[in-house]
């Protein structure tokens, strides 16, 4: 079973690196929104709470793109 | 074995450095490029770990936590938890399952946590000189796309 | 005034630990509630401290790059960043912008950004004994929902 496990794991699971994009992605398109409706930009827990994740996970995943503004780009312009 | 990369880090012993704690060690652990399912383990038995620095070895005190983090060239990474708080009697007693000090409010179940959470697991402790929880986990090898 | 938590980070100065910097100072930073924006802000400022400490303090040695925070309550952060390298002969002249020793491959803008993007830079260096660089950023008070 542990044999199995770790196929599973080493088959199936998704990097860290790969995950982190995608949570900054969303966090970049919900501040977005955030700041679109309300007038001013959301606080860090404020993006926390709405993307239903740890703030410190925030903070890693946007440290995954070190310029936040390269991942703007190729999307939005 | 050759250390490749270390950190050291320390902070006094309040509940607002929990979740800074599992942040830092995430934020260094990543270079091996775990999977999020690795990663979310080595987080919980490091939050394990500090809390019981927190909770357990300082109790009503507020001392120093220290954390020691080394990358192996093995993929794997040893982590190291220590307090210089009131240290536990009995160790083995203290890491059998369900076993706490705590009464209702803890499960008793931190160590466990750490041990299935992580591949090596020792802890240290002397009366009134402290605890050094030792973790170590190896992280699987990247897979290849198309390869 | 009165420091309302801290934490001490120590690392070798090699380039993976630039990226590692900026997460530890941003996830104990994130405790301010900051925006974006701001985090944005402080990250950029230490990355430049960091990264100055590991090219220039270490040059073409590994050291110890030591990291230093502490939350102030009137919601800033203060953090130094510190080496024991080469040291920095003129620090007017250093700071000025577009100075660089680094010929082509350094803009000369490290030192601008630091105090553009913070709140106070303090540098202080001895030549052959390491380089000191404090910086403080205060953050916004969170605009209350419906108050
Ligand atoms: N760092 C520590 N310092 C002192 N005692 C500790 C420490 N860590 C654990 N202990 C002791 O070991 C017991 C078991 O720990 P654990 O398995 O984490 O369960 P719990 O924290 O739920 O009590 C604790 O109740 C405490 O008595
Ligand atoms: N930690 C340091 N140790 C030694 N010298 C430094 C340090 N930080 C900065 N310097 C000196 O100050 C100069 C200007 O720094 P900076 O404004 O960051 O520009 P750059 O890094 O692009 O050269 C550097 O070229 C270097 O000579
Ligand atoms: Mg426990
Ligand atoms: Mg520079």
């Amino acid at each position: 079973i542990g044999e199995i496990r770790r196929y599973l794991r080493d088959n199936n699971s998704i990097r860290v690196s790969r995950s982190l994009r995608d949570t900054a992605y969303k966090a970049m398109k919900a501040k977005e929104a955030f700041t679109n409706e309300h007038d001013r930009e959301p606080s860090m827990d404020e993006l926390a709470k709405i993307l239903d994740i740890d703030r410190g996970d925030v903070v890693m995943a946007l440290e995954s793109i070190v310029d936040p503004v390269s991942l703007y780009e190729p999307v939005f312009s | 074995m050759k250390t490749t990369n270390e950190m050291h880090l320390n902070f006094p012993s309040i509940s607002a450095n929990e979740g800074f704690a599992r942040a830092v060690v995430s934020a260094f652990a990543v270079q091996l490029d775990p999977t999020l399912d690795e990663l979310c383990d080595l987080k919980t038995a490091v939050s394990e770990a500090v809390t019981n620095a927190i909770v357990h070895g300082y109790k009503d005190t507020i001392g120093t936590v220290y954390i020691d983090c080394r990358l192996l060239p093995d993929n794997s990474i040893q982590i190291k938890v220590r307090d210089r708080g009131c240290g536990i009697e009995n160790i083995e007693q203290a890491m059998e399952p369900l076993y706490t000090t705590a009464g209702d409010e803890r499960a008793g179940l931190g160590f466990a946590v750490m041990k299935s959470f992580t591949d090596k697991l020792k802890v240290q402790s002397r009366l009134g000189g402290g605890t050094t929880v030792t973790m170590e986990k190896t992280f699987s090898p990247r897979v290849r796309k198309n390869g």
